[in-house]
């Protein structure tokens, strides 16, 4: 699969929530080569400091030559990235990583998504062959955070539900909660969102014997295979490498329990 | 000083191991080169050492591995590798492709597991060279690195020369007081040249939860911070030993591959900066020539070790 | 964990020296707490420690003495000062009104300098404790710095211990293979407290000029840059010695203070970040205050030393 | 004197030329106690890459509450600098080190500025009581540097006289020919450039026996004479620092040779 180190453009960035926005990048070449699941490696700042790149789910690709990154600001360089303006370059090296792997033609799917892990099921219910299969279930802790997004969702022909920490949208509770009632009819779940709240909607799957993926994050350094950073336990008593092996994998190659 | 228009020669010799230019990638940061394959090309470097190759495979160390620091960033990967069977078997076929030099670098527990995994790899078909790394502890001497008593690295150094005919470069730990002694002690137990730094030792800790951010709480030190250390150590041993030196720490453009350089490197290795830039190797081989070019110099051997101390 | 509401008890001892709050700024980086008095509320300090002050006056080092380098800065200031008398006469007056406990840094060619200078400061008023550079060549041992070998650094201790009253600090410098026994060696020779780190040693140089960046060629690298190194060796010391330990090496927010107090570290000294931010050592007292209360510790003594190693 | 850490916020960014700016930043606290040869401290940007604050000279008092700092960029901090938009905000120490000091009453006098040199003596002439006994002396690489900086000294009512490397303003060749005739005439030369430029206005005043001050440059991590970096050989063989001597210095303190 095709990699590239490419200088993005900054062509839009859209704040949706205090601390949520959304950039559009035109990145002819990755957004060509992406695929649902896949994410980026992006450059936040001009100087050494932040040294790192930061990985970032491709959020969409909204035209053939960009692509949208959705950013949740939560230390510095998510800050640098927010402060970006139009026309200003971000550096990215992409696509990477093992994205969702299709289901069962035509069979009922749930996506369920918390926080910012809403981020690449968009991309993926975009590409899924026929949207009004998909529960697409949106977890976050208040409404103000989920209002474009579910726009986005229900325009592409899904159902959407919601849930809120501080009930003011949809459902007051967890995003798992509506999850429980879909997992007799779907024959796929696909979950990204924290690690706890992957590891409850893997041991839902699990008990109901539906199939689910889970979308990982792990501090990186490369993004590549290289560096062996990002590693977490995996079932079989190995290290699974979230950029190589990931960083969407079945449930049941984690172990979720270390 | 004119400016030369004919393109200057990149080429050094490190002792019997000679190079097409003075860019190699550091060990451990550039994976098993295919990694990169579809971002740099790899025929332009001078060569890539690989990732550390121990004799049995190894899983590492627990996670959180990795944790950025200012300028730099701490790794606790606990040298994860496939072992030296997979090694050749997995990932000598796309080296033997990548069209430049290929060493291998190799960590043990012991004199006799460096000296066994040099024999393995001498006589693989495109294996250029052994670079040894003795940061790694003696578990036979309670665990305290090879690298910072001088006649343990003696000792390994004399191992490996004996187990092998390949070029054997030994990489020195900045962990030490004095760098200048354990070149010495290496360069006399014959190695062919030397390679430094490797990583200082660090650790973070996370206000919030007391914990340390590294699953092994300590781990090494790379990247740009630690240049100016680096810098200082090549120019030392540069100074004191007759064998090549190669140049590591915190180089991730052509300006710090010939801060290097000057100070009397012979080659130079690019670590961490392949991470936040894959470019880099490739734009500090063109950016090396445009100086040789600027300084009117036809070969880059000129400028090696030709700092100006006078005033 | 509730919120505390009562402000958090900030004070802490280092052996015999009785502290408002744990945050002091370093030597070489807060002149004679005068250049700062303007932009610093001074009684808000633990305390300062001064410029390292000789027995005479030294000119210091040729220009350039200052470098930038990634995330640190390198300095070769050559150990300018004013020599101790003028020290006394002519800083000390300032130092008094300054409402905070007053360390005076002292650094000398010879055991003996050491111990003169103890004695000369010794019943100076508002002198409330000496932190002994031992960074510094051993001219009679043909320039090997007096804090590169326990022996030496031990001697220095005892002499300076013997000479005077004063709580004495002994600063430690981080160019050496075991820091550990370094604090070993100078905590049974009768120090009541460690400091570390000093400045790593380091180098910079001039792709175009092809001339180093120092005057001196080499010298001192601190900022933040070195903060996991000194976190890690001041983690190693605390965990040995039974004396306190001033945490010092690239702190320039109240986070990265409370990382060396659960390291270990009873105080820390800011240094570096004096100079990009004068605001920071005040900064630092306040985010410590504030981080006890969200972590319902009424006092600070309460996270010295409370990193979580279990998993 | 009264030094201050003031948050200023950017107003105004103008480019004067290819490297060239000129920052207008409110901070009221700096701009009531400047005086003409003092300088700040500013931080380049958010992150600690560059680390260190740049020193630059108080350019103008452009209003009661505003400094202006004319920017030359060269390299990182500069550069970041220069990014800069209207209503961010750049921290800055000051006013700094020692200004240039009165002349006699009434007696003419000429500033000499070479390059950047030129920006403190914009805010010099501004406050000297008679500015038409001002004759001003500027050079440059290229006459495009010059434009506006000649027609600010002009509507001050000082005679400017220019001289380029190219020849495309003014006289073409160095700053010092210009000078050289009115050294007859002036009771005081007050100096700003690059450090040849200030050798050979020292040298020429020193023959002429006309009384000059020049304000020189060293790398410096305080500004506050505290870390001792930005030392310069005196003529009495001590080292002088710059930011606490100086930067405005009598030409015959400084060893010139060295
Ligand atoms: C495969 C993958 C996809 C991701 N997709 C998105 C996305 O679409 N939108 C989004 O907002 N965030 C996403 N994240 C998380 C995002 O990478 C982090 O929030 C970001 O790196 C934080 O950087 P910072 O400098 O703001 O935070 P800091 O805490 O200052 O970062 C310090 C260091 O920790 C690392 N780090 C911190 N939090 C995380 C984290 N959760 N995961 C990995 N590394 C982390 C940073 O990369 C950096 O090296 C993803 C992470 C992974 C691994
Ligand atoms: C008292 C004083 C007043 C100044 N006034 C102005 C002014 O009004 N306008 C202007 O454009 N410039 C002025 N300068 C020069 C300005 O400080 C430097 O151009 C600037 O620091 C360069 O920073 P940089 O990051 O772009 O360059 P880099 O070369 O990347 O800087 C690297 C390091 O070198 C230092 N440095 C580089 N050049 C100089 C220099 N010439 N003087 C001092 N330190 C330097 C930087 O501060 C930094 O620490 C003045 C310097 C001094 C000492
Ligand atoms: C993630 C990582 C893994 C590393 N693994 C090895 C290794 O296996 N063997 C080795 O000798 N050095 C290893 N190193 C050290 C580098 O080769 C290099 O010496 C060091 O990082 C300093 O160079 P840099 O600052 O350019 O990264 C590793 C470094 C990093 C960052
Ligand atoms: C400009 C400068 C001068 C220094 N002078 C001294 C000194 O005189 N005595 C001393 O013990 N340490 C001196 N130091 C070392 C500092 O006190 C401190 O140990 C070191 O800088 C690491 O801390 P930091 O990273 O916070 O700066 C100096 C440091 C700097 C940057
Ligand atoms: S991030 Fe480097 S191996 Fe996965
Ligand atoms: S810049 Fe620090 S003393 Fe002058």
């Amino acid at each position: 699969m095709p990699e590239y180190q490419e200088n993005s453009i900054v062509q839009k960035i859209d704040r949706l929530a205090e601390t949520l926005y959304r950039l559009t990048l035109r990145a002819p070449l990755i957004a060509a080569a992406a695929r649902p699941g896949q994410f980026v490696m992006a450059t936040c700042g001009p100087t050494l400091d932040p040294l790192l790149r930061r990985p970032f789910s491709i959020h969409r690709c909204s035209g053939p030559e960009t692509i949208q990154l959705l950013i949740r600001v939560i230390g510095r360089g998510t800050e640098l990235l927010a402060r970006c303006r139009p026309g200003e370059s971000v550096s990215l090296i992409g696509p990477l990583g093992r994205g969702f792997r299709l289901p069962a033609p035509t069979t009922p799917v749930c996506l369920v998504g918390g926080g910012i892990g809403i981020a690449p099921l968009l991309f993926w219910a975009d590409r899924l062959d026929a949207p009004e299969r998909c529960a697409v279930l949106l977890g976050s802790r208040t409404g103000e955070e989920l209002t474009e997004l579910t726009a986005a969702f229900s325009q592409l022909g899904c159902r959407v539900e919601t849930a809120t920490d501080d009930g003011s949208l949809g459902h007051h509770g967890l995003v798992i909660d509506l999850l429980i009632p879909h997992l007799t009819t779907v024959s796929k779940v696909y979950a990204c969102g924290p690690h706890p709240m992957l590891a409850a909607v893997a041991a839902a799957c699990r008990s109901a014997r539906v199939p689910c993926e889970v979308s990982l994050e792990a501090h990186m350094a490369c993004g590549l295979g290289a560096c062996l950073g990002c590693t977490v336990p995996g079932a079989d008593g190995r290290y699974l490498h979230v950029c190589k092996n990931g960083p969407v994998m079945a449930a049941e190659e984690v172990a979720w329990n270390r | 000083m004119e400016p030369v228009t004919a393109a200057p020669d990149l080429s050094v010799s490190l002792g019997p191991l000679a190079l097409a230019n003075p860019v190699l990638t550091a060990s451990g940061t550039f994976g098993y080169a295919a990694e990169f394959a579809q971002l740099v090309p790899l025929s332009r470097l001078g060569g890539v050492v690989v990732k550390g190759i121990s004799l049995a495979p190894r899983s590492g160390n627990p996670p959180p591995r990795i944790v950025e620091t200012p300028c730099g960033m701490l790794n606790a990967i606990g040298l994860e590798n496939v072992g030296v069977e997979r090694f050749i078997s997995d990932k000598m076929p796309f080296l033997r492709t990548c069209g430049c030099r290929v060493l291998v670098n190799i960590l043990g527990d012991s004199v006799e597991d460096y000296a066994t995994l040099a024999a393995k790899l001498t006589g693989v078909a495109g294996i250029h060279g052994l670079e040894v790394n003795i940061s790694c502890p003696n578990v036979k001497k309670g665990g305290v690195a090879f690298g910072t008593v001088p006649e343990m690295a003696a000792a390994v150094t004399r191992a490996v020369k004996a187990a092998t005919d390949l070029p054997v470069i030994v990489k020195l730990s900045p962990n030490v007081t004095d760098i200048v002694a354990m070149a010495h002690a290496v360069a006399t137990a014959g190695a062919d040249a030397l390679s430094l730094i490797n990583t200082l030792i660090g650790m973070a800790i996370d206000a919030r939860t007391r914990r340390p951010k590294l699953g092994n709480v300590i781990g090494g030190l790379s990247g740009p911070a630690i240049k100016p250390i680096a810098l200082r150590m090549v120019w030392q041993v540069a100074a004191a030993v007759d064998i090549p030196v190669i140049g590591i720490g915190g180089i991730g453009t052509a300006e710090d591959a010939i801060e290097f350089l000057l100070a009397g490197a012979t080659a130079v290795q690019v670590g961490t900066a392949n991470f936040y830039n894959p470019a880099a190797a490739g734009e500090i081989v063109a950016g090396i020539e445009d100086y040789l070019r600027q300084q009117g110099e036809s070969s880059v051997r000129a400028i090696i070790g030709s700092l100006r101390l006078e005033a």
